[in-house]
């Protein structure tokens, strides 16, 4: 059996990964939204590993939810990209400082 | 209601009425209440100090007000009334009355005569509170009011920059006595737990012999006290040192440097001394201390007297050698002969103040001697009173017979200083008769310029205004600057006029004091069992005195002849050989510049006090304020915020992943915080 | 004594004019102005008739519990009957300073300075710790505004200068005050000032409590906030600035630092002489070489709250008293010197000394009144600076003879700047022809200058009517601070051989003398 | 437990969802011309929500009666306070918003669906006693906040602002998840008390790891340092309706939502985030202070104030007692009333053709031409810099006396003497409105409702507002009591 | 055996994937790695047997929130020549926080392999009851248990929808749209005419 040490190794590299795609990256804004989609997916790693770990469904269901309001999120999300891109023309991250200081 | 009030409080009255109310009285009737409120006080004086002398008074306090009751100080408003306040009260209100009936002539064209009226008796009543202080607070209240009037009268005539900066420095230096004085009053609060004055004489000697801590160090108490007293003393009296004021402050009008300058107010410091004799016979330093600086005063301004060719200045330096004379009597113990040397040198200061008054009077206020000349036959009267002013002051008389004014009080302090035999007072007494010399040199080349000889008034520029306006007057040529009034006997056509009634009376009255003064009185201030006079307000040694009168015949000659001496090297270089002074000046002209230049104290002083005060008062803003404070302090701050701010909007550059960055370094340190706990 | 609430009423009554005044136009807005300070004027006297001297020591209590946290306490004992009384003495004539040379936003202009009378007031009168705290931060914002809204050339700097300053000071101190109700379990400020603080904790309260009022007062080197508010200031503000605010910091010390923190005040005691010496001197020196002649008064006022300090700190009836004298006397004089300067800027619209001279010429009368303020400021006897800064410097001699010394130096240095101002603004000769053409005082300004010199006289001459009040509680203070008095420098002694012989003749001759009987007195017969 | 009992005491939520569906048809119908009665109806059901909350309030409710749902939710005194301020904030952006829409022909009738949902999720997030109540609520306020600050579409500002919340928003909500997954792995629960229980004695490294990333997560969405960085950008892009939305209601949920985290869940384990919380006080306090000089945006000026302000009320989190939170709850009533009184008179600030001015240089010399307005700009800039009398500072006075009580004595210090860097930037508003000229740029006419509101806040602001001190303490008292004794 | 085998094979792919999907030039391809990171994790999930979950996740992050991905990125006609590659320029710092990050969490396992951590005991209100399956326990507390919150996510897949639509949809100047009413109302008469036309004259149409 594997240990629920591996799968939080796993979980955590995912994590960062994606936190490392929202700031590392400068080429659109998509990616930055495909990276927080990867922390989710580590989130649920996460809570299923746990959950099978603690004989617990919680996680499960936690994770369920996860799924759901990230569905939602995602929508959101790109309607956000959608609107500001007709606005601007680009979804190039380096463009998105009109505001500053 | 006893007379010391209305002595006191009738020209403070009629300075308030003249002084706000001249609009509505009109001039006349300011000038005529203040002089006769002065003349009142003058009325109702004499015969309190005649019954002091007739030995019949006793010592009274007259309490007014209570003044200020803080825990255990606790002072009044009071007026004392013994031997030695009625001497002053005759002194002051007596010279103050002359002067208030003189300045009706002098001040005749000055359009703001009631204000100088107002000022004048001001003073009168200031000095009067000094006199008849009860305790040390009330005195400085009267030594403060006499600076404030002498402070408002030297820069009476408040258009010339040079009466302002003199009324200033007056002011200032004189606070610089102050300071000591304040010290003074503090120290004796300290010690003795009051500032009545009755009081701190009678604990003062049980404070003989212990020390104290004073600015980290310990000295003798009564030394310590003394000292600063004294230097308070110093500033009023003009003593050496604290002596740059008095000359320059013959910017004010004549009346006042005859009241202030020379008969009452620089006397109030011997007076001050004289008053709190009785402490500063327990201390073992102070009337050493005090010895030496009325020598050396004495000996400097006598010095620096022989040179001066203002007639105001030469006088005023007289007056700060006399006064030297005065402190150094003080300091061997002889203080009736000081309180004595006071009273005669009232007299005849203020008439050879009032005589050269006249003097510059008849001479368009040209004060220059040696712009003078001939002037005997012109003011004849005037130049009578200086000729006995000269007399008292130069101490003409026979030993044993009979003298003028001076001759009597300078030659008891001459004669207690030997008396006294300390090394200190032998050197005072050495310097005491040298300075007598140069009296009478000065005091004589002073008659000389200013009366024999021929007019040299041509050269003065005063004289050819006058000239000029009076020409000027009948055919409205002002501006003919290029004309000059030749005549061949030096006059350049002016004739000089006698002073007004108003302005002889004065003098007359004081020619009589300066000639009898010392004869009259003399046995009541000087002689053995003086006690009986002063009746413990000041502090005698019957030894003293004892030893005065025995004394080798030579000491008391010894002053004659120095003044003979004096008169004839002053015939000699000013009616015999007029030519000698320029030889002497071009043979000596270090010595000469030195004197001439009052021994460069002035230019000491601004170098060591003025300038530096000044150019730190600079630093002090500009680099300490501005630079420093400021600098570092509040814009300094603003500054780092300022710039903290433009980093931290630096930060917020707008890009997302910089954002998420910031958030990142956040969680990592919080997570670091979490693993490092 | 009437059941009036008399603190309240007279908190309210300009309270009530300000609301008035922000509705009215200019006219009306001064006269409401003018009659609610007149109204308060009356209200203290009234005060201070029905005061009972030598009574209670708090007098004319008032308590409602509306809020949470804290509660309207008020009441007053001698030393904030002063004060009030120099509030509401000062305040119509700044009005009446203001009255002309207001034009914009007059309405305003009189509700501010009305506000900032109830905060005065309340200050003086708060007898509970936060309530004093509101009052005493409240009086920033009308403050800032009159620099800020009526102010010179400069005044931006100078108003956001001021605030941030004074409000930096003070905000440590809140938290001190919290620490010391959380602690003492009341914020009733005369339990407060019976209260003992454990000695370690006095020592940070001290601090935050000194950190506060040595900007208000303004202690040296906190003091570079003055000028610059002086000089910006219209001249209503400049004299309640002068009059009334510094001397908030003068009661904060008197209220507060000594009997809440007596050990600390002791152990700080060198600290402050010498803050207090260097400002007397420093200040001195830069006000001697000031063209400004408003800056100029600025620093001078550096150097009298200096004298204030050094006489709080003396731990003595005398340095405590004078001290006090000193506060209302400067707020006399120092608002004088600002209304007198205030004349002369309305007509010519500088405060450049040079621009000034020979006045004495145009304007006697003004003349006069310069004369008494200035001799006035250089504490000259039988004004009222005399007396205050007599009885402080005498009161620290008891402890130290140096830094007397070094303080009495401002009589000389007091005397050159205020002389040399005197003499290049109104003596001289006119060099300037509209200065010469300047009318002298009118009605309306003598109406100001005549009680002002009325009162510096009196407390000059008899200064009884000032010090009877407080003597009591400034004795209850005393007593409160005695156990930290500082031993003093002055200690005498007699030579051990000498003494005994000397005091047995000396007693048995003069019975009546009291050798040793000042402060050193108990201190002689230590041997060392 | 019943299923009507704990519909009732999760009612407003039912009647909030009810009434926002219903409210949905009538906006698929009618379309946006029912904006504005949609608005007028969702404040109207807020009011009913509110006056449902009071009894709770009033009577202080606490221990296990207040559960409902398996213990997911909890409706004690203190999310009655919470949701009391919550609805007051989104009642009021519903009150201004339809004036400012209006005007660009912008409103939509689905604005008020949103607030209405928003609040819903607030709601959750006040009441939350589980930490799927609290990502569900988080999440269902989030959503909703991030389509209203892109409300605006057409408006580019509005986008942006709407992109750089969605992205940093969601990674904190990852953050916050994760953080939730470990706390869950290692105490084998997800229910506040079940979590307090797991961790009281020992607490394990991965539990730690998990109350930090959960502690974080939650930072960002109070927007205190260093988490903040959205905000500034947020309030100036969104529309102003929006921003004073964000200001209030949102502000309140997840400061409430992190102390009822921090007190409940991790109450046993202060020490493990109570240094956190004083770190970011701290830091809030000075960025929040040192971003807002220098500023010429009003509305990102009262961004950086609501960072510093955090702080402030972050103080009485820190102290870890009853005291510290009711002081940290007055403290945020007083926020958002003048938070409400700011953007009021932000949405005040028009030009003559009615465009929004946001420039502060456009304020100058408004005391000249709009003296009521820049007299109650004045009022709340003195307060929110916490001078007195202003009622501002009672809560600063409130907040640093719990502290001083609690013995962080230094960080009371520290935080006092930075507001002074904060009063600042205050008091430049002030005098750009009083000192500087009249820049003439205001002129538009403002909104009677605007003028309204701003009264009656700018009353609470005034000195006037002390009268309330009593009342309001008494009840943040007792809503911290509630949190405290949950049990 | 078989079971270390799978876990290693799915954790390296979802990791590479992972990796691949943020470090794609192309959004195309981000989003098929993307999709094969969440296929791996699926099989991560199968493993400890949480099946329900892992084909919600293909079937409902695959086939719905993948494919939405694709659809914009498609729609939105960027220019994928023209995107910049490479990182920012505090890619250093960055990403060493990153690291650093990543070595805590794993320390912090490493601490709980060396037995300084310890795994939560459940609180045992959902326990994984033997013989009911995945599918069947996790609906029983949904529809029990979780029914309140499971309803909040309606509401917020509702708010979700209710988002996008309000930022997104726009009325289209120009664009033709059924109207079902008006072709309802037509008649044939309407739409039609009969003619008889001329013979030779042609038909005017």
């Amino acid at each position: 059996m594997i240990g629920i040490e591996h799968y939080v190794v796993v979980s955590a590299i995912l994590f960062v990964l994606g936190v490392l795609g929202i700031f590392l990256n400068r080429k659109n804004v998509i990616i930055i939204l495909m990276a927080i989609e990867l922390i989710l997916l580590s989130v649920n790693i996460n809570f299923v590993a746990f959950s099978a770990f603690l004989g617990d469904l919680v996680g499960q269901v936690f994770a369920m939810f996860v799924l759901t309001v990230a569905a939602g999120e995602a929508a959101i999300g790109l309607a956000i990209l959608v609107i500001y891109f007709r606005g601007r023309g680009t979804i190039a991250v380096d463009d998105v400082n009109r505001m500053k200081g | 209601m006893h007379p010391i009030i209305l002595i006191v409080f009738l020209p403070l009255v009629a300075a308030i009425v003249a002084g706000l109310g001249h609009d509505i009285i009109g001039k006349v009737a300011a000038k005529a209440i203040t002089t006769g409120a002065l003349f009142a006080s003058c009325a109702l004086s004499w015969p309190i100090f005649l019954s002091f002398v007739a030995g019949g008074a006793e010592a009274t306090v007259v309490p007014v007000l209570q003044w200020v009751k803080s825990g255990e100080l606790d002072f009044s408003w009071a007026l004392r009334v013994d031997t030695l306040t009625a001497v002053m009260l005759v002194v002051v209100t007596s010279v103050s009355a002359l002067v208030h009936l003189y300045s009706w002539g002098y001040m005749d064209e000055d359009p703001d005569q009631p204000r100088f009226f107002a000022y004048l008796s001001l003073f009168t009543f200031a000095m009067l509170m000094l006199v008849t202080a009860d305790n040390l607070v009330q005195m400085f209240f009267g030594w403060e009011g006499v600076g404030l009037a002498s402070y408002l009268l030297i820069g009476f005539w408040f258009r010339k920059p040079s009466a302002n900066a003199a009324a200033m420095k007056a002011f200032v230096v004189n606070r610089v006595g102050d300071l000591g004085f304040m010290m003074g009053i503090f120290g004796t609060f300290l010690v003795f737990g009051t500032v009545s004055i009755p009081e701190i004489l009678s604990a003062a000697p049980g404070m003989a012999g212990s020390t104290i801590g004073f600015l980290g160090q310990r000295f003798d108490t009564m030394t310590v006290l003394c000292i600063l007293l004294f230097i308070g003393a110093m500033g009023k009296s003009a003593q050496l040192g604290l002596h740059t004021w008095l000359s320059d402050a013959m910017e004010g009008p004549t009346p006042v440097s005859a009241l202030i300058h020379a008969a009452t107010m620089v006397t109030a410091g011997v007076f001050m001394v004289c008053r709190l004799s009785p402490m500063f016979e327990t201390s073992p330093v102070a009337p050493g201390f005090v010895t030496f600086i009325g020598a050396a005063t004495c000996f400097f301004a006598a010095t620096v007297g022989t040179t001066q060719t203002d007639i105001k200045r030469v006088i005023a330096y007289s007056t700060c050698s006399q006064l030297g004379y005065m402190f150094f009597a003080a300091g061997v113990g002889a203080y009736g002969a000081a309180m004595f040397h006071l009273f005669t040198h009232a007299f005849f200061k203020a008439l050879l103040f009032l005589g050269a008054g006249s003097v510059i009077h008849a001479m368009y206020h040209e004060q220059d001697m040696r712009y003078y000349g001939g002037l005997r036959k012109s003011i004849p009267l005037t130049f009578w009173a200086m000729m006995a002013g000269t007399l008292a002051i130069t101490g003409v008389g026979i030993v044993d017979v009979a003298g003028f004014a001076g001759f009597y009080s300078k030659d008891a302090i001459l004669e207690a200083a030997f008396a006294r035999g300390t090394e200190l007072s032998t050197f005072a007494f050495a310097v005491g008769i040298f300075a007598a010399l140069l009296t009478s040199f000065y005091s004589w080349r002073l008659m000389f310029l200013t009366f024999y000889g021929k007019p040299r008034w041509e050269q003065s520029e005063h004289i050819q205004h006058a000239v000029h306006d009076a020409h000027g007057h009948g055919d409205h040529a002002h501006n003919d600057h290029g004309h000059h009034a030749s005549s061949s006997d030096g006059t350049a056509g002016y004739h000089p006029h006698e002073s007004p009634l108003s302005m002889l009376i004065p003098l007359g009255v004081l020619s009589v004091g300066a000639v009898l003064a010392g004869f009259v009185f003399h046995g009541a201030f000087i002689s053995e069992g003086i006690g009986e006079f002063w009746k413990g307000s000041l502090a005698f040694d019957e030894h003293l005195i004892r030893a005065m009168h025995e004394v080798p015949e030579w000491v008391k000659w010894a002053p004659f002849g120095v003044m003979l001496t004096g008169f004839a090297i002053a015939y000699y270089a000013y009616i015999a050989s007029p030519a000698f002074p320029a030889a002497f000046v071009s043979q000596f002209g270090a010595l000469y510049t030195f004197l001439l230049n009052k021994w460069y104290w002035d230019e000491l002083y601004d170098a060591v006090f003025i300038r530096p005060a000044m150019w730190l008062g600079r630093v002090f803003w500009k680099v300490g304020d501005v630079g420093m404070i400021d600098r570092f302090g509040p814009n300094g701050a603003a500054w780092i915020v300022a710039r903290s701010s433009r980093a931290a909007v630096k930060l917020q550059s707008g890009f997302l992943y910089s954002y998420a960055l910031v958030m990142l370094v956040g969680l990592v340190g919080a997570v670091s915080w979490a693993i490092a706990k | 004594m009437s059941g009036l609430p008399f603190l309240s009423l007279m908190l309210v009554v300009p309270l009530i004019g300000a609301v008035a005044c922000l509705a009215a136009g200019r006219e009306q807005a001064r006269m409401i102005a003018l009659a609610a300070t007149m109204v308060d004027l009356v209200l203290g006297a009234m005060l201070w008739a029905s005061y009972d001297v030598g009574g209670a020591q708090w007098q004319f209590q008032e308590h409602a519990s509306l809020f949470a946290g804290f509660e309207w306490k008020l009441g007053i004992d001698g030393i904030a009957l002063l004060l009030i009384g120099l509030t509401v003495f000062l305040m119509p004539i700044c009005i009446g300073a203001s009255w002309n040379t207001i034009e914009k936003r007059a309405g305003e202009y009189y509700a501010n300075f009305l506000v900032m009378e109830t905060l005065m007031i309340g200050v003086f009168s708060a007898q509970d710790l936060f309530l004093f705290y509101i009052m005493f931060e409240a009086g920033l914002i009308p403050m800032y505004l009159i620099i800020g809204i009526w102010g010179g050339a400069d005044r931006i700097y100078a108003s956001y200068k001021f605030f941030l300053y004074t409000l930096l000071g003070s905000v440590l101190m809140l938290i001190a005050m919290f620490w010391m109700a959380n602690e003492a379990g009341t914020t009733d400020i005369p339990t407060l000032m019976a209260y003992n603080f454990p000695v370690q904790a006095q020592w940070w309260l001290w601090l935050a409590f000194f950190a506060s009022f040595a900007v208000k007062m303004p202690m040296w080197p906190t003091h570079t906030w003055l000028p610059d508010a002086h000089v910006q200031a219209p001249t209503g503000g400049s004299i309640i600035l002068a009059g009334v605010l510094l001397k908030m910091g003068g009661y904060g010390f008197i209220r507060f630092s000594l009997p809440m923190f007596p050990e600390a005040s002791a152990q700080f005691a060198p600290l402050i002489y010498g803050l207090s010496m260097a400002a007397v001197v420093i200040t001195s020196l830069i006000a001697l070489v000031q063209h400004d002649m408003k800056k100029l008064i600025a620093y001078s006022s550096v150097a009298h709250m200096a004298i204030v300090t050094v006489g709080l700190f003396a731990f003595n009836r005398q340095g405590l008293e004078g001290s006090m004298i000193v506060m209302l006397s400067h707020g006399l004089v120092a608002g004088a010197l600002f209304l007198a300067v205030g004349v002369i800027y309305d007509r010519l619209h500088t405060r450049e000394i040079d621009r000034y001279g020979g006045l004495a010429i145009n304007m006697p009368g003004y003349a006069l009144f310069f004369m008494l303020f200035t001799m006035a400021s250089i504490g000259l006897p039988g004004t009222s600076g005399f007396v205050g800064e007599f009885l402080s410097l005498i009161g620290i001699y008891a402890v130290s003879s140096a830094v007397t010394l070094v303080c009495t130096t401002g009589i000389i240095l007091g005397a050159a700047y205020m002389l040399y101002l005197y003499r290049r603004v109104v003596f001289g000769v006119q060099k300037n022809a509209d200065a010469a053409a300047m009318p002298d005082l009118d009605a309306r300004e003598w109406a100001m200058m005549v009680p002002l010199a009325v009162a510096v006289l009196w407390m000059g001459i008899y200064p009884e009517t000032f010090l009877a009040p407080m003597r009591k509680d400034i004795a209850s203070l005393e007593a409160r601070v005695a156990q930290a008095r500082p031993k003093g420098d002055a200690q005498i002694r007699f030579a051990a051989a000498h003494s005994a012989g000397h005091a047995a003749d000396h007693s048995a001759g003069e019975p009546a003398a009291k050798p040793a009987g000042g402060h050193a007195a108990a201190e002689p017969e230590e041997a060392h | 437990m019943d299923l009507s009992q704990s519909l009732m005491i999760t009612g407003p939520e039912v009647v909030l969802s009810l009434s926002g569906l219903a409210l949905l048809m009538v906006a698929a119908w009618s379309g946006d011309k029912a904006s504005r009665m949609i608005s007028i109806a969702a404040v109207g059901v807020l009011t009913l929500c509110a006056l449902m909350v009071a009894p709770a309030l009033g009577s202080g409710a606490m221990g296990p009666g207040t559960l409902a749902w398996f213990g997911q939710y909890r409706a004690d005194a203190f999310a009655a306070f919470g949701k009391l301020l919550i609805y007051i904030g989104a009642a009021v952006t519903l009150i201004v918003a339809p004036a400012f829409f209006e005007r660009s022909r912008s409103m939509r009738a689905e604005f008020p669906l949103l607030v209405l949902f928003a609040a819903l999720g607030m709601g959750m997030m006040v009441s939350a006693a589980d930490m799927l109540t609290l990502y569900l609520g988080l999440e269902l306020n989030s959503l909703s906040a991030y389509v209203l600050a892109a409300f605006l579409r057409n408006d580019e500002r509005s986008a942006e602002a709407g992109l750089k919340y969605f992205v940093l928003g969601s990674l904190a909500s990852g953050i916050l998840l994760y953080g939730i997954s470990l706390t869950y792995g290692f105490t084998g629960t997800t229910s506040f008390m079940g979590i307090r229980a797991a961790l009281s004695g020992h607490m394990s490294l991965g539990a730690t790891f998990g109350v930090v990333f959960v502690l974080a997560g939650l930072a960002f969405k109070i927007s205190a340092a260093p988490f903040h960085m959205w905000t500034p950008d947020v309030y100036e892009g969104a529309p102003t309706p929006v921003t004073t939305f964000f200001a209030t209601a949102p502000k309140v949920a997840a400061l409430c939502l992190l102390m009822r985290v921090a007190v409940e869940a991790l109450g046993g384990q202060p020490q493990a985030w109570q240094q956190i919380v004083i770190f970011a006080a701290l830091l809030s306090i000075v960025i929040g202070a040192l971003g807002a000089i220098g500023q010429d945006n009003i509305k990102r000026l009262l961004a950086y104030s609501s960072i510093n302000n955090v702080g402030f009320m972050l103080i009485g989190l820190a102290c870890a007692n009853e005291n510290g939170a009711a002081a940290m709850l007055v403290y945020l009533a007083i926020y958002v009333v003048m938070s409400v009184a700011a953007f009021v008179i932000v949405l005040m600030l028009r030009d003559e053709q009615g465009e929004a001015v946001e420039s502060i240089a456009a304020l100058g010399g408004l005391s000249k031409t709009r003296p009521m307005l820049a007299l109650a700009m004045a009022a709340v800039m003195f307060s929110l810099a916490g001078v007195p009398p202003l009622f501002g500072f009672w809560g600063k006075f409130v907040v640093f006396q719990a502290a001083v009580q609690a013995d962080l004595l230094v960080l009371a210090a520290i935080g006092i003497a930075a507001s002074v860097i904060g009063a600042f930037y205050y008091i430049k508003v002030v005098k750009v409105m009083y000192f500087d000229d009249v820049a003439d740029v205001v002129k538009g006419p403002s909104d009677r409702a605007h003028g309204l509101l701003l009264l009656g806040s700018s009353v609470v602001i005034s000195p006037l507002g002390y009268l309330l001190t009593i009342p309001l303490a008494g009840i943040a008292a007792k809503a911290a009591a509630a949190l405290f004794h949950s049990a | 055996m078989i079971q270390v085998f799978a876990f290693y094979l799915f954790a390296s792919l979802v990791i590479a994937s992972g990796a691949i999907t943020i470090l794609s030039r192309n959004p195309v391809h981000s989003v098929l790695w993307l999709i094969l990171a969440f296929f791996n994790a699926a099989g991560l999930m199968v493993l400890v047997g949480a099946e329900f979950i892992a084909m919600l996740l293909v079937i409902v992050y695959v086939g719905a929130v993948a494919v939405l991905f694709l659809f914009v990125v498609m729609m939105l006609d960027i220019d994928f020549a023209e995107m910049r590659a490479g990182f920012v320029k505090n890619f250093p710092l960055g990403f060493l926080l990153a690291l650093v990050l990543l070595c805590e969490l794993v320390l912090g396992v490493g601490a709980y392999r060396t037995g300084a951590l310890e795994l939560g005991v459940a609180d045992g209100r959902a326990p994984v009851v033997a013989g009911v399956s995945n599918i069947e326990a996790i609906g029983a507390l949904l529809y029990t248990r979780y029914l309140f919150l499971f309803e909040t996510a309606g509401i917020i897949l509702l708010v979700a929808m209710i988002g996008a639509i309000v930022l997104t949809h726009r009325e289209r100047v120009g664009a033709r749209r059924q109207d079902v009413g008006k072709q309802n109302a037509r008649r044939p008469q309407d739409a039609t005419r009969n003619v008889k036309p001329a013979v030779g004259q042609g038909v005017t149409l």
